[in-house]
């Protein structure tokens, strides 16, 4: 036995653990529409009016968005157009994209294929080359390749999983592209669990009618991120890190014509060039909407919603926000941090304080939150932590119970290392998990070849909004920035070779300001946002904003 | 330019090898038996006594502990019993100890038909 | 445990699998299965000769300690760079107990090495073995030359020689055993070049023609040999001086002799034509 | 400076500074509270992305031990310094022209330093997530790929192992070509779905999926509340 959990908490494991062998036999039954509808208005947090209000100026101007991104959505630039000199061209290339997570890169890849020489490629990011989401999106990827599956099974599935919010030709992109991105993964080594026959080993995910879902272990994301990165580093895409772009340029037709990016360690910045900018910024978790801890790396600060925003992209289903079910609840040190889907996948049950079941561990990720909601807030039938959090019991051991000894450890290993280090072994004691901040389901404008409205501006990834509706499915984030990530690459390549970039303005910027001021928005903020403030509150009482770095 | 003598370079040898270099007659019989011997510059036994004169100058310019390969032939056949690879290892430690390599790594022709064993030698040799 | 504990070392599962598969096969013939070891680590090569290296000595030593581990007192190598390095380190460790002491201390992480390991050359184990390989010699290589080539690393220094430092006899014992004509070299203990061949392949092709020149001016058929840098620096440098000699793994000619069909797939200079021509291949 | 008297502070050296810090905090969060905002140094906070590669050793302990700055909990008397960038050079290679039935052992040719492994297990020592180093180098040396790519399965790229190395290898770049070599030659590719590609190719799912994409939201939902779910095996 394991020391990681206080004595009051082992009785509710106890508990737990005297009707385990019984519910080994039994399934929870799912919920039928009328009573997820139900729950999920009362309890998902996207329903609480009192997190958001509608947006005051620009292109999606009286649609409703999370307090904690309007902060900064309607805020005046972190520059001064006044102050930049636009006149010495840094960098003039045909194709920069902004963000260096998966969707960017592979954006990048593809570029190449279609004949973008790497030399006129900029991947500008704001960490590291693969600091992203991706990097952390360890449950799987989608793909309907199996003999009983089909693209348009898995078009249903994610239809039906966002609400019937998705835009259809995004999510048939996305189905119907899923195959052949997995074939393109093989081509680069991209490892995949596979069976004797070597045939994939597919899980099921919360929502879907088959199994579908492809994994590397319980490291599908940073297999696939950092094998995309070392391709892109095969075929020397030049890459920029710790260089954010602050704002977008435009010239006088309102066109995008490439970025202002900045030196995270200098401050100086940079004016590009550039016949076709993508945005592959990424989410917002770091808003910590609503107050939520959340899954998502340090960077995810939303900066390409307010940039591509600012230069007139309208943003669509900015009102849903995704809490994953099983955010990590205890102890506080990994608060938050993700505890993959597959864990779910592969037979964990989702337990109260007295041991009960209490929903199918399958269903789409927005009910199976609420209902972990519900059974803390509205049943009052979680377990607390010490710190005074409150979460339920996800039944780890159980998976061995169904599925042989040793499968947890070989199926979860980054997930049994990290509860060891907290003295909790998840092979033999079960883990508290609640809901935690983890995907923006919504975000830019696109169109299925994944252009913005605003010309020479596309988008790809977690900061474009309709391929998921209002709720996206498990394994389907991986896949939507290699499907987009693909298509982007091909027409931001395309748009590049017969564009003309004009003149390089910030007038969006002054105009966006103005905007600001007429519609009386008066704030100290200033976005984007780059890093999340995250020290101590006796420092920043304390702090002199004088400028003196390192 | 005279050369000069580092009386410290004779004991880190000798500490370095374990061998007494001054045990040495000068007989030759390590020159006579080396197989390497037309590629050296200075015969084993005149870098016997360039340590003991003290010329670490004159030594570590030559190529002599670069040559040897390590054969033992002559260590099997003095007759005074000094076990001469290990003062050619000491010597080729000093030089390596400096954090200097005698091949360029990344610079191998034919990497792919060496076998393995040529390339993990030959760095542990020549590379500090 | 029935047969041997194999130690494989860096080169024999690919340039020198050729070895590695005859000598396997070979040894099963011969009812004594050489047996992989469960883990094991790149000797080095080449012994580290100064006083005060340990660090090039831990790598023998954690090889011989999983020897130790795996419940063994013996252990084979095939290559005699491992021999050499493996049997020089395990002489240090007993001569010099403080050193052991320092080792085992470092590899905190792991069990002691009690110095207790004997560390044998295949060679050695087949010359004991006389009998049974003539038993298993179906087809005598008759009329077959061989020039046996022994180099450095079996016979020097001579505190871990396995055979006469100046005249060795173990490879002619077992030419003649599985019917072979055994063609003397006096060069047969010089050094081929060694590791040289990697950035002084110059210094090796004289080696190698010189000790080529002495086979082939006697009539030799074919070079006998167990190192897999041996092999690799006669087979590969000898073109440059135009010879085109074959230069086998004595397992190999014995699995010829045994009637088994192993290695020979790696060599520069194929040896299949000659012993067809010679008619021990069909 | 008031403390929050339910809290156990604990004091850490950074860089050689000390810092009073609420006890049961990471290394990460500690430095955070400190004051420290960071720029480098911090990427997913969730242990997998290798960008808060940690030294440091504890009260009373002669080894210099690693880890992750988000994964590991400060100590009474922690002296930690952290190292956000390791220089590692890796090789450039086309996964195309790297067959390892062509080239017996093409990690070596790439990475030819795996030669001066001395066996000293300091990478394993070194490495946040418990990966036996050392025994994929070493599995890389004697050419099997598919033993290097499994062993080093767990690799977030961090760089310790490459800092401590006494034998300047770069083992994680040499771990990313094994296992991608291994992704691309010795895994055998799925044959449903090579199957299924051929489908789209001749384009089976474009009437249906035509039909999906026009449906209206009623309709489709009626579709979706009647599909079947597929049970395994």
């Amino acid at each position: 036995m394991t020391d990681g959990y206080p004595r009051y908490m082992r009785e509710s494991i106890e508990k737990l653990e005297s009707t385990r062998e019984e519910r080994a036999k039994t399934t929870f039954e799912r919920m039928p529409a009328s009573e997820s509808d139900e729950l999920l208005k009362k309890y998902h947090p996207d329903y609480r009016e009192e997190g958001k209000r509608e947006i005051r100026v620009g292109a999606s101007k009286g649609e409703k968005a999370p307090l904690e991104l309007l902060r900064l959505l309607e805020a005046p630039s972190l520059i001064d157009p006044a102050d930049i000199d636009l006149g010495q061209v840094d960098y003039d290339l045909d194709l920069l994209i902004i963000g260096g997570g998966g969707a960017g890169t592979v954006a990048a890849l593809w570029a190449i294929g279609e004949g973008i020489s790497p030399e006129n490629i900029l991947i500008a990011t704001k960490l590291r080359h693969g600091d992203s989401n991706s990097m952390m999106a360890q449950g799987g990827i989608q793909a309907a390749d199996k003999v009983e599956d089909s693209p348009v099974q898995h078009y249903l599935d994610a239809m039906g999983g966002g609400h019937y919010t998705n835009v259809p030709e995004l999510l048939e992109a996305l189905t119907m592209d899923a195959p052949r991105l997995i074939r393109w993964h093989e081509e680069l080594g991209i490892l995949y669990d596979r069976d004797t026959d070597s045939e994939f080993i597919e899980l099921p995910g919360g929502g879907t009618s088959r199994y579908r879902m492809h994994s590397s272990g319980d490291y599908t994301g940073m297999e696939l991120m950092r094998v995309i990165r070392d391709e892109a580093r095969n075929q020397d895409v030049p890459v920029l890190e710790f260089a954010p772009a602050v704002e977008l340029l435009t010239d006088d037709h309102g066109s995008v014509t490439g970025a202002l990016i900045m030196n995270l360690e200098t401050n100086e910045y940079y004016v590009v060039r550039a016949r076709s900018t993508v945005l592959a910024t990424g989410g917002f978790g770091r808003l910590h909407v609503q107050s939520y801890p959340t899954s998502n790396h340090y960077g995810a600060t939303g900066d390409g919603l307010i940039m591509g925003y600012r230069a007139g992209v309208p943003l669509r289903d900015m009102d849903s926000v995704q809490y994953h079910p099983t955010g990590a609840a205890y102890p506080d040190q990994v608060l938050g941090l993700l505890v993959t889907e597959k864990v779910r996948s592969i037979g964990a049950q989702p337990i109260n304080v007295d041991g009960e079941m209490f929903v199918n561990p399958l269903e789409p990720r927005d009910v199976e939150a609420a209902a972990f909601i519900r059974e803390c807030y509205g049943r009052d039938k979680g377990i607390e932590t010490p710190t005074g959090m409150k979460g339920v019991w996800l039944d780890s051991p159980l998976i061995d119970v169904i599925k042989g000894e040793g499968t947890v450890a070989r199926n979860l290993p980054a997930m049994v290392r990290q509860y060891k280090r907290f003295n909790i072994d998840m092979t033999i004691d079960p883990i508290l998990v609640f809901p935690t901040l983890h995907y923006q389901n919504g975000g830019l404008a696109i169109d299925a070849q994944g252009a913005t409205p605003v010309s020479g501006l596309f988008a790809c990834g977690e900061v474009t909004g309709g391929v998921h509706g209002k709720n996206r499915l498990m394994g389907n984030s991986l896949l939507d920035f290699n499907v987009f990530g693909r298509r982007v690459g091909i027409s931001a390549a395309k748009h590049a070779s017969k564009a003309a970039p004009g003149k390089l303005t910030l007038n969006h910027v002054n105009s966006y300001q103005k905007a600001l001021e007429d519609a009386g928005v008066d704030t100290k903020e200033r976005s984007p946002l780059l890093i999340p403030e995250y020290r101590g509150k006796k420092v920043l009482e304390r702090h002199l904003d004088i400028g003196v770095f390192l | 330019m005279k050369v000069k003598p580092d009386p410290a370079f004779l004991e880190k040898v000798e500490e370095l090898s374990g061998q007494s270099v001054n045990a040495c007659i000068r007989c030759g019989t390590c020159s006579a038996g080396c197989p390497f011997v037309d590629e050296m510059e200075v015969l084993p036994e005149r870098v016997f006594k360039k340590i003991v004169l003290g010329d670490r100058e004159g030594i570590l310019k030559g190529n002599t502990m670069w040559i040897c390969a390590a054969c033992f032939t002559c260590s099997v056949r003095c007759p005074r019993d000094i076990d001469i690879a290990r003062i050619m290892e000491a010597v080729r430690q000093i030089m390596l100890r400096e954090n200097i390599d005698m091949v360029d790594i990344t610079k191998i022709e034919n990497m792919e038909i060496l076998p393995q064993l040529a390339v993990v030698g030959c760095f542990r040799k020549e590379t500090g | 445990m029935e047969g041997y504990l194999y130690y494989p070392g860096c080169t024999l599962k690919t340039k020198a699998s050729d070895y590695e598969k005859s000598a396997m096969a070979v040894m099963e013939a011969l009812g004594k299965p050489l047996v992989e070891m469960d883990d094991w680590y790149c000797c080095g090569a080449v012994q580290s000769l100064t006083t005060d290296d340990l660090m090039h000595q831990i790598a023998p030593v954690r090889t011989m300690c999983c020897a130790q581990e795996q419940g063994e007192t013996e252990l084979v190598t095939l290559c005699d760079m491992c021999y050499n390095v493996l049997k020089q380190a395990n002489l240090r460790m007993r001569e010099k107990p403080q050193d052991l002491e320092t080792l085992n201390e470092f590899l905190d992480e792991d069990p002691d090495y009690r110095g207790e390991v004997e560390v044998f050359h295949l060679f050695e184990i087949l010359r004991k073995m006389g009998r049974e390989i003539s038993k298993k010699t179906v087809k005598p290589l008759d009329g077959l030359r061989i020039s046996p080539y022994y180099g450095c690393m079996l016979l020097r220094p001579t505190e871990i020689a396995m055979d006469d430092t100046e005249n060795p006899k173990v490879m002619e014992e077992l030419l003649e055993v599985l019917g072979a004509q055994v063609i003397d070299n006096p060069k047969r203990t010089e050094c081929c070049g060694s590791y040289h061949t990697v950035n002084r392949s110059d210094i090796v092709e004289k080696r190698v023609k010189a000790i080529v020149a002495r086979a082939v001016d006697d009539g030799a058929d074919a070079i006998a040999l167990s190192c897999p840098l041996c092999q690799f620096n006669l087979d590969y440098h000898q073109r440059s001086a135009g010879y085109d000699i074959p230069v086998l793994y004595l397992t190999e000619l014995m699995a010829l002799a045994f009637g088994l069909e192993v290695g020979m797939e790696k060599h520069w200079i194929d040896p299949k034509k000659m012993l067809k021509e010679k008619k021990i291949l069909e | 400076m008031a403390e929050n008297k339910d809290e156990k502070m604990i004091d850490i050296y950074v860089m050689g500074r000390m810092y009073r810090v609420p006890e049961g905090l990471t290394i990460m969060t500690a430095l955070e509270y400190a004051g420290y905002k960071y720029v480098r140094g911090c990427g997913c906070r969730g242990g997998f992305c290798g960008a808060c590669s940690t030294v440091f050793r504890t009260k009373n302990e002669y080894k210099l031990r690693m880890d992750l700055a988000c994964q590991t909990a400060v100590e009474d008397g922690m002296f930690l310094v952290q190292l956000p960038f390791v220089p590692a050079v890796r090789t450039v290679f086309q996964i195309d022209k790297v067959d390892p039935e062509e080239h017996d052992n093409i990690l070596l040719e790439h990475y030819p330093e795996i030669a001066r492994c001395v066996s000293c297990n300091t990478c394993t020592k070194a490495c946040p997530q418990d990966i036996e180093v050392m025994d994929y180098v070493q599995a890389a040396l004697r050419g099997d790929i598919d033993r290097t790519a499994k062993l080093s399965f767990d690799c977030i790229q961090c760089g310790l192992c490459s800092i401590r190395c006494p034998a300047d290898i770069k083992h994680y770049h040499l771990a990313q070509e094994a296992r991608r070599i291994k992704g691309r030659y010795i895994d055998i590719h799925s044959q449903q779905l090579a199957h299924r590609i051929g489908e789209l190719h001749d384009g089976v799912y474009e009437e249906k999926m035509k039909e999906y994409v026009s449906m209206k939201k009623e309709d489709i939902k009626k579709v979706y509340d009647k599909r079947e779910f597929h049970k395994e095996g």
